[in-house]
Formats: C-alpha cells, structure tokens, sequence
C-alpha cells in the first residue's frame, strides 16, 4: 500500500510517497515525477542495492539504536542521520512529547573508553558550544571533549587519572 | 648463516606484511600476539603464533623478555621489530644481539644515535647536512624552555628526544601556550616511548615534508630509493604520502639523496631506514630526523621502484651486500597512499572503535590494500587508529590520484566511523590536485563537508532521504504482516518479541 | 565527441573492470543485469543499472535488443561488450554503429573477418604470416572431414568457424573418434555462438600457446605490448598465463609482434585484439586465430607495461591516436595470472555451484585480484565457472612465482570448490618452476594429490585428524551442556530442535 | 572431561584423547606427547584458527550435511573428510549398521543443474569404475558423469535433452 513520510534529514523536511505496488516499489519526493524504485539486501549486514530510476547506489541503512523512528544511512563515505515519521505519527509523538519537559540539563557521556587526561572547566564556568571540556586519552592519542551545545557547568562526574568506559558521565550541564 | 625463521614482534597490517615477505622468501614465520589479537590475521597466517600478555601494549607488544622468550621457544633466529612498539629501542635491538638473534633493523648504535634527536642534530652539523635553528639539548626547566623560545623565535616545535610519528610534539605559537605544551609533549612521549625529555626546535612555515629512503648494507653500501612527499598530516601524524614529489626535480633529488646517504653512513646505519627533511617555499631543504625503522609509507616507494623493501630488509639482515648501485635504481610512474583510520572526521577526528561485521575492498588496476582487518574484527582502543593502507599506482599522478578516488568510493567498512570521507575531500581540492600544500594543509582545509560539491551533496541527501522512506515503509509492512500472522497463529507475543521499539530485528546489527 | 556514458554489456569481473576504467577516466557507467545478477557487484559499482532478462544468457547478456534499448534509454554513447557473450559477434557492432552508439572494439568488418577463422587463415597466408596446416573450408559432412583429416594426418585439431576460448574444439587421435568430435563441437559450437560450423587443422604436439597483444588506434598506427605464455590451458581453457614468456628472446619477441601488427593492419583491425600463435620445440612460431576483443589475461600485459588496457582502448574508440610508439612501450618484471573457478579438481574439475558465504582475498605487496565475488554471492550454472582473477608480479619470473603461491594459500573461498589446490600444484611443480611446459602439460600433470609432497600432505593430515576430533569433542560437550539446560528450564524440546542429527545448527552453513 | 576419539580421515584411523582442562584443551595423537591447542572460532562461518604447540593453522570445519558424525574440514586449499566417534558410539554403530542391508543397487544423481546432451550407457550394460554413463551440460561446459564403482545399468532415469536439477536420479547401477 502507499503511504506518505515526513523525512527529516540534516535540517530539512521532506514530503516521500511509497507505493509497494505489483510492478514493483515506486517513489514520489514531493510532487515530483513518480520513479520506479528498485530495493535490494544486497549483502549482510544492512547493505542495500538501491536503483531509482536507473541510478545506482549502494547505501548501508541501520536503526538508530538510541532513537525511535531514526535510521544511520551511510552512502558513498557520507554519513546520514534521517527520521521518518508518518503524518500521523507525528501527531502522536508531538502530543506524547508535549507532556514531557522540552529540554533540561545535558549529560555529557565518554564516547569511547578512556583515560580522563585533565578536566579544563570547573562547576559554575559558562560554556560556548564546541568548548573543549575535558581531554580524554584513547589508542594512544588525547582527544578533546567539546561541549555538545552553550551552557552553564551544573556537574563534573569525573576526574583526571580517571579510567572511564563508554557511556560514563562526565560533565552535566545545565 | 642466512635466516630460517623469523619472529615478527608487532601486529596488524605491518605484522602481516611481513609475514608475506617471510613466505615470498621460503623463511619459517613467527608470530606473537595479545590476548585482543588471538584472531587476528597475522596470528592466524604465521607458521607459529604465541601470546605474549594480556591487550594494553605495555603489557604485550612492548615486553620485550616475553618476546625474546617465544623467539628461544619457537627456535627463532631473528626479530623483525615492524614500526611503533619496540622497533627503535636501543636496548630492545641490544638484547636481541646478546641472546643470539638476528635483529632485522640497524645496530643498536645507530638506533641510540638517530633515536637522540639531539646527537642526530650534531652529527648532521658535523657532515654539513643542513638543519633546523634550534636547541641541541633538551629543555631542562621552563624558564630555560622560555628563555630558548624567545631567543629562537616563536612559532617553535616542541619535540620528543625519544621517538618520532608525531607523539609527544607541539607547536607553540606564543609565549603563554609553552607551559601547558611542555606538558603536553612530555606526557605524551613517557607514554608512547618511555621517556618525556623534549627539546625545542624553529618552527618553520609553509615547509612540506620530503623524505628519502634509504638502504644500507653492512659492507659500507648506501644507496637512496627516491623520496616520499608527506605534508598531508594531522596533528603530525601522517595521512596521505606520495611518490615521487610533486615538487621535486631530479637535482634537487639527487642532492637531497646524497645528503641522505652521508648522513647515515656517518651514523654507522645499516638496513632500511629514513631521513625525513622539512622543504621550504624557497626549495632549502632541512634535515629534521631519522627513523631508523621500515616505515608506515614504505609501500608508495615499493610501487615506484619495484623492490620489496621487506624482503631487502631480511637479505642485508643476512649480510648480503646490496643487490643493487644507485645507478641501477629505476623510477615508474607515481605512487599514493592512504591512511585509513578509525576515525570520526565530523567529530575532530575522535576515535571509533567497534566490531566491523563487514568489509568491502577496493580492488583492480593500480590498486594494493596493505590491511589486517576482516569480518568481525574489532578495533579496540589498545592500539593506534590506523586499520588499514590503501595504496594506488597510475603511471602518472593525475591516473594515481584518479584510482586513488575510486579505490576509496569502493572501500566499505561497516561498524566503525572511518576518515575515508575526508580524505575524499582532500583528494577531490583543487590544492591536492595542483600539489599546492605545505604540512600545514589539513589544520587549514577544515571540516570535510566544506569540501563537498553542494550539488553532489544535494544528490547524495536525496537518495538518503528515498533509502530512508523505503527502509521505513518496509519495516512497517513487515512488522504489519508480521503481526497479522502472529495473531493468527499463535497470538501477539512472538510479534512483539520481534519487534522491538518500533524496528524489526533483522535490520539490527 | 568523447565518449561521456559507457555502457557495460557484460557481468562479473570484468564487467567491474571496465567500470573501474570508467571511473578512473570521469565516464558514466551503465551497467545491464539478468534476473541473476541483480545483488551483483557490477550493478552495485555502477552509475546505472537496468534489467534486461532472465538469468540464461541468450534471454540477458545475449539479447543484443535488449541492450541497445537500455543504451537508448540511460543515453549512454558507447558500449563495451567485454569478453565473451555479444564481444565477438560482428552484427552486433554493426547494431551498435546504426544505432549512433560507439561500440569499444573493433569495427565489425575486422570481427567478421578475423571471427571467420577460415578467412582469417587466408589473410594470413596472403600477408606471409606463418599458418598451420589445415582445410580452409568448414568442413561439410563426415565422409569430407575424415578425407580431409587422413590428408593432413592424425592427430588433427576441430574448431569452431566462428569464437573461440576453447569452446567447440576436440583433438582427434584416431579416425574412429571422429565422428562423435564432430557432433560434441559443433553441438558446444552452436550453443557459444549460434552457429555449429567447424573446421581442420593438423594438431601440432608439444606447442607452447604464445599471444601477442596488440593496439591499433583509428589512424593506422598498431604497435604490439609483447606477448602472454598461455599455455597451461586445460580442454583449451586457459588456467595460468604469464608475461614475458620464459622462452622467448628479445629477437624472436619482435619478430612475432611485427608479424602480428601486420597482420591486424592488413585486417583493418582497430582497438585492441591479440594474436595466438603455436610455438614449437623447434621455435617455429604459427598463426592460430585472432581475438578480436579484450582477452581475459590482459592484466598480465598491464602489470609489466603499467599500461591501462581498458582506458587505451575507450582511448582508441574516441578517437585518439596511440599515446605511445613502439619504442616507448617498456616492461617491467615478470606477471603471472591464476584463473580461479569453481570447479572441482579433484573430480575431473566438475563445476561447483553454490552460495559463498565468506571470502578471504589475497593482499600485500605484488598482488591484484580481479573479481567479482561479494560474501553471500551465489555461483549458477549459468555463466563461466572463473570467479575471479588473482595476478601477481615480481621483479622477476620466480618471484611472481612465489607470491602466486603465497597469494593462492591466503585466498579463501567459503562455500564452493575451486580448482586452487589443482594451481597450487602446477606452481609447485618442478616443471612449472622450468617452464619446461607446453599445451598438453595439464593433460599429463594428473591429479594435484599425485604432485603434493608426501610430508607435507602428511602434516596437513595430522592436523585434520586433530581439528576434527576438537570439532567433535566441543560439539558433544556443547550438546551435553545445551541438553542439561533444555532438561532444566524446559524439557527436552528446545534441545531437540537446535541439535539435528547430532549437530549443533550453529555449525551448519 | 577427557575422551578419546577415533578419526578416520583418507582410510587411515588415528586415535585422539582430546581433555578440555583448566589450562585449555590438549590433544593427544595416539601415544605421542600431548600437546597444548588453542582452537578459536576465527570468523564467521566456520573458519577456526588452531594453535597445536604454537603451529599456526586456519581450518574450515563443517559437518558433513549427509553423514553423520562425519566433518569436511579444508585447510589451505586441501579437503579432508573426517569420521570422527569414541569407542562406545562405534560399537553402537555397528550393531545398528549390521541390521542393515551392506550393499544394495546404487543411484547416481545430478551433481548439479543441468541439461543432459547425452546417455552413453544402456540398461544392462556392465560398467567399470570411472566409465562415463552421460554427458551434462552445465556453465557451457560438457561434464562427464562416471561410474562411482563397476556395475550393471539397472535403470536410466533421464533422457538426452532434459534439464535436471541437483539430486534428480539419473542411472541406478546393480
């Protein structure tokens, strides 16, 4: 059957029409022409043969395994990050989203096991986004942790000479 | 006595590449690994594999009595050291002599000279080689370190006395960054080599990185096999090396060769080692160290020359004089490599470590992959970030660079985050393709997405944005049929047992 | 105009070759695809893809319509056939000129001439090009062949008037075989190439298969790339070729390469196209047949010429005159290519079908594999049993020999058979290692097991014995331990499912 | 625990003692030292990596899908198939093996897909081991079907111009 998906991808949104139909996948991106879409499990894991229109690309889609409704696309070396969602999804979620507070302190979590090498900001500091906040230590290289968005330090969870496994907290912020 | 069997005291691709030269040359191989490593390929393609200890390097690859121990076991006449880990100790090269073993690398001594950048430093000046203003004793304290600075002139290189590759250095602009540098530096060089004393050199502007390799014999023989251009870095860390350089002509190669053969016959070398110099705007060339090891890049020289660098190794290991004079060395066409990391280049190259589940190779003309990695294997943050080496041959630089592109648009690693991206940027430049770089290059070119085409990037979001469309729709589809079938037959649990969070589980990793 | 958007009218490796040589050029490449090959690398590396039919051959990559249409549609300008399928039949390049479309080959007056191996034999004798003895006519029935066949004296060679790779040719030995030869070559005849006629010639013993691989651009300029040793070659299917030939001299060398040049001017021959020769004991060299396309061996040529026959000849095909005069043309060491298929040796190489669940691929210095295999890729009956190329060089004959073998032993093909222990045989064999060989050197070699050395097959066999009884033991301990889990949480069912004949499913393929 | 095991590899019988002990597994080869191994599952399918006293080996073992208790194992490029049982399943084996009938008419099948172009045998003809019964189109290629022992052609099952499929029934030989 077709449907219709909101595609956020990179900022913008896009209108996608599926339709599974007997002759094969085909696609319509906003009110473009219809193309013949070819979708192929080309190769484990996740590697998919797309021919759209006689265009061929090999993309690798896997869900996001931290959010719903997201999908990692990685097509060519460049990397994507899409949400799709149906229009009536969107209702639901917004209104399950409006119950929840819209945002709130940040945990900055240890992307890769490490060594904290020093801590650069104290409780209290206000920081500009993309600040480094600490140095973490990993094969051998120090690796700068940057503040994700501005904000005010509220916590710090970890100390230098500390050895910290992926997804250990290090700094909140407020 | 030529040698039979030879004991590889690395891992990963070099681990591996030398492994094939034992094979090439019909000599027994052995192996060592850590407790990470009990899968890896240069494990499993060696004759004989041992373990040495459990994965942190300290602990495996740099124990050295460990590794002397499998080599008396395993009935080992010779080490080969690979490059990183034990490959420019002194006393490693020492201890390998003393217990009987052929140590396929330099002597000790000329390992312990060039390894002291600051002695390395005296004896270029005591040959007429020329080199960089500068210290040439380490930095005692940080008064002396400010005081030198201010007397040299900032910018200034901090680097380490031990060792090379880019660890334990920085580059010091200002007066009030040198502390915190010092620091840096020093901490760094106790942790990759066991010893933190830094000294400070000039910090030269706009110089590219030019090196010569070379190839001594222990009959008094020095010959030069051309030189590798290798400005594209990170942090000094090598990217992107080439073969010949763009910028050299055959004099200027010449002169820079022989400089390169006096210097290391004065130090006593003997084996494949390099002489790595800086190349200003003004074409002065500098002397900047030695590195007394096969290098990472040593395939780019392999593919313009013909020769087996490994297994030219092993033959003056065995005392054979060199098979060939200068003369007879030969140049074809032009060489590049890639380094291919693991690597975040969206996130300040931040390291991605991982399981790879799946591979794809480049693969056909021009094209060489010097890797250890295969299905399943798991980057761990033991050891450096560097996976694999894609190296490509055109006949000129123009065919290299075009192969190069594609030989990249075709390696797939799934699982992990990679610098192939960026290193598609880089090649795509238009300062790349015109050679217009200095060492400089990449803290200039910035976030690879500035790089792309916007129409290329456009085209690419859109098929991201029909993939994802498609991958929704037939995830909904399945999980609809799916449940349909599971009500019918057995009621709504396998249903939800199968899908989790919205997503089916057959398109998780 | 250049040709901007290259169609591909073939499948496999070198359907991926072509596309490699596309993108190092900047061309757009069009790839076809039966119902087969959909997942197949050369759909997925292309820039475009199109369906043209069900997995047989002449319902897909021989419906030449089908393919024109698909040209049309994608606006591609030129089309490359490859080798084998439409390559060599002369009506579709004419079907590809009425169409407006550039056809990457010769023109198809040179296709028919030198396709019809009858009038290829006259132009060669009317140029002074050495022939072997033989009808110049097909032969018309029976009673014909075997008068022509006692003329010329047994053994005597059938081959099919139109192709060639083998395919409809029988050596004849005695009168009595011949008419059951007739029937099976012109019956493989008309299934390769639609049409059954065959022809004589007097089959020469102990010949060595020597071909000159030639380039001939648009303006009448032909110069040779020197030749390719073909002569391991089993029922006429090339196993291993190599570059140069181990008996040719610089002399004799050109000598062939002027005869073959003016034998391809005299056909109006453009694009490149090789020339077969026999060579005798006695040195004396005859013609055999034009290829009138890309061989399958051409990477040999391109190792030690460090040309890019693909791009030459989209080169040739836009126009362009050779970049290089004989003189320019230079060699570089020694190549040597393994044809690897699935194919069993050690049953009278019956093929080997199936799915390739994993694949360990050679690597490493001197090494290039053309394939186009992909983990989970299925081998069908029907196309050629060649998977895959793997091409070594070294900087002589006996290195290239020795990295072949390495390469072979590190290449792994889950899943199949393949008829890599059988080249690992041959390159083992002191004869091989001689070049002491000739055609009929696969028909005397015998079984592979006959040429392993008994130690060595008796340290392998130890370790089989030891593997298997490891395998077993985990497999009863795993089976105890998942049989008193099942007991304990939930009877005995589970465990009766995941064990199936006493095996362990997560053992099974 | 410590078995030991009987492996029949190329008509030769070895006897192995395998013990999985604390220390790893050791293996013993008749009454020749034991030895330390180190087996590990390599990658994915199937391809194991064994370290006997430091010897370096890659092995491919599957179960042989038709024979119980029977692994094809391939080792740089060279096939083995191993029978591998203790002492007790032996002697099971043969008393179940015994109320069977040791030798009966034998069915040669088709190795793989493909077109019969010809039938060279007739029913009632004595055939010798490796003597061709049919010819078998398949990859282009025509593939000679032998006799897997000396018989009598009891029955053909096909006829010259037919496509078969793996496993169809092609000669019965008594």
């Amino acid at each position: 059957m077709a449907r219709t998906y909101l595609v956020e991808i990179e900022g913008a949104e896009w209108l996608v029409t599926v339709d599974d139909g007997p002759d094969g996948l085909r696609v319509r991106i906003g009110d473009e022409p219809e193309q013949a879409a070819n979708w192929s499990l080309a190769q484990d894991p996740a590697i998919y043969s797309l021919l759209l229109d006689g265009q061929s690309r090999q993309v690798r889609v896997v869900p996001d395994p931290e959010q719903a409704n997201t999908w990692q696309l990685s097509l060519r070396g460049h990397r994507f990050s899409a949400h799709v969602q149906t229009e009536r999804e969107r209702r639901l979620s917004r209104v399950s989203a409006g119950k929840q507070a819209p945002t709130g302190p940040l945990t900055i979590k240890a992307p890769m096991p490490g060594l904290v090498r020093a801590v650069v900001v104290q409780v209290g500091d206000t920081v500009q986004q993309g600040q480094r906040l600490l140095l973490l230590e990993a094969m051998k290289m120090e690796n700068e942790i940057p503040a994700p968005r501005a904000g005010t330090v509220q916590a710090i969870q970890v100390a230098a000479g500390e050895t910290v496994d992926t997804g250990r907290p290090l700094v909140i912020l407020a | 006595m030529p040698i039979r069997k030879l004991l590889i005291a690395n891992r990963g691709e070099i681990a591996l590449r030398i492994i094939r030269a034992c094979r090439d040359l019909g000599i027994g191989s052995v192996a060592v690994y850590s407790a990470a490593d009990r899968n890896a390929l240069h494990v499993r393609y060696a004759d004989e594999a041992y373990p040495i200890g459990p994965p942190p390097a300290p602990e495996s690859y740099l124990r050295s009595a460990a590794i002397l121990d499998v080599a008396h076991r395993a009935g080992a006449d010779a080490i080969h050291p690979g490059y990183g880990f034990l490959s420019e100790r002194a006393e490693f090269a020492e201890a390998c002599r003393a217990a009987g073993l052929i140590f396929v690398g330099p002597p000790p001594e000329a390992i312990r000279l060039m390894g002291d950048k600051v002695a390395a430093r005296r004896l270029a000046i005591a040959h007429d080689v020329p080199v960089v203003p500068g210290t040439e004793a380490e930095v005692q304290d940080a008064t002396a370190a400010a005081r030198i600075a201010s007397e040299i002139g900032y910018p200034v290189l901090l680097k380490a006395a031990a060792g090379g590759g880019g660890k334990g250095m920085r580059v010091v602009r200002a007066p009030g960054e040198l502390q915190d540098a010092i620091r840096a530096a020093s901490g760094e060089a106790t942790a990759a080599f066991g010893y933190g004393g830094v000294y400070i050199e000039k910090y030269l502007e706009r110089v590219r990185h030019i090196e010569i390799q070379l190839l001594a014999d222990s009959h008094g023989h020095c010959i030069h096999l051309g030189e590798r251009e290798c400005s594209i870095q990170r942090r000094h860390q090598k990217l992107i090396e080439e073969s010949p350089s763009p910028v050299l002509d055959p004099a200027t190669r010449a002169q820079m060769g022989a400089v390169a053969v006096r210097a290391a016959l004065a130090a006593g070398y003997v084996n494949a080692g390099t002489i790595e110099f800086l190349f200003t705007p003004e074409r002065q060339f500098y002397f900047l160290e030695m590195n007394t090891r096969l290098q990472v890049e040593h395939p780019v020289t392999e593919l313009v020359t013909g020769l087996d660098l490994v297994q030219e190794q092993i033959r003056i290991a065995n005392g054979e004089p060199l098979r060939l004079t200068q003369d007879q060395v030969r140049f074809h066409g032009h060489a590049i490599e890639c380094r291919i990391t693991a690597e975040d280049p969206d996130h300040n190259f931040m390291p991605s470590i991982g399981r790879i589940p799946a591979i794809a190779e480049p693969s056909g003309p021009g094209v060489r992959v010097d890797s250890a990695i295969y299905p399943g294997a798991e980057v761990s943050i033991y050891y450096d970030p560097m996976v694999a080496k894609l190296i490509c041959w055109g006949e000129d630089r123009d065919q290299a660079i075009r192969r190069m592109r594609r030989a990249l648009s075709e390696y797939g690693l799934a699982g992990i985050l990679t610098n192939i991206p960026y290193q598609q940027a880089v090649l795509a430049s238009p300062e790349f393709q015109a050679a217009d770089f200095d060492t400089g290059f990449v803290e200039r070119f910035g976030h690879p997405a500035a790089h792309t085409d916007p129409q290329d990037r456009a085209a690419l979001q859109r098929i991201a944005v029909v993939a994802a469309a498609i991958a929704a729709h037939l995830d909904r589809e399945q999980a609809a049929a799916q449940s349909a079938a599971s009500h019918a037959v057995e009621g709504p649990a396998e249903g939800r047992e199968w899908r989790q969070g919205g997503r089916p589980r057959s398109l998780r990793m």
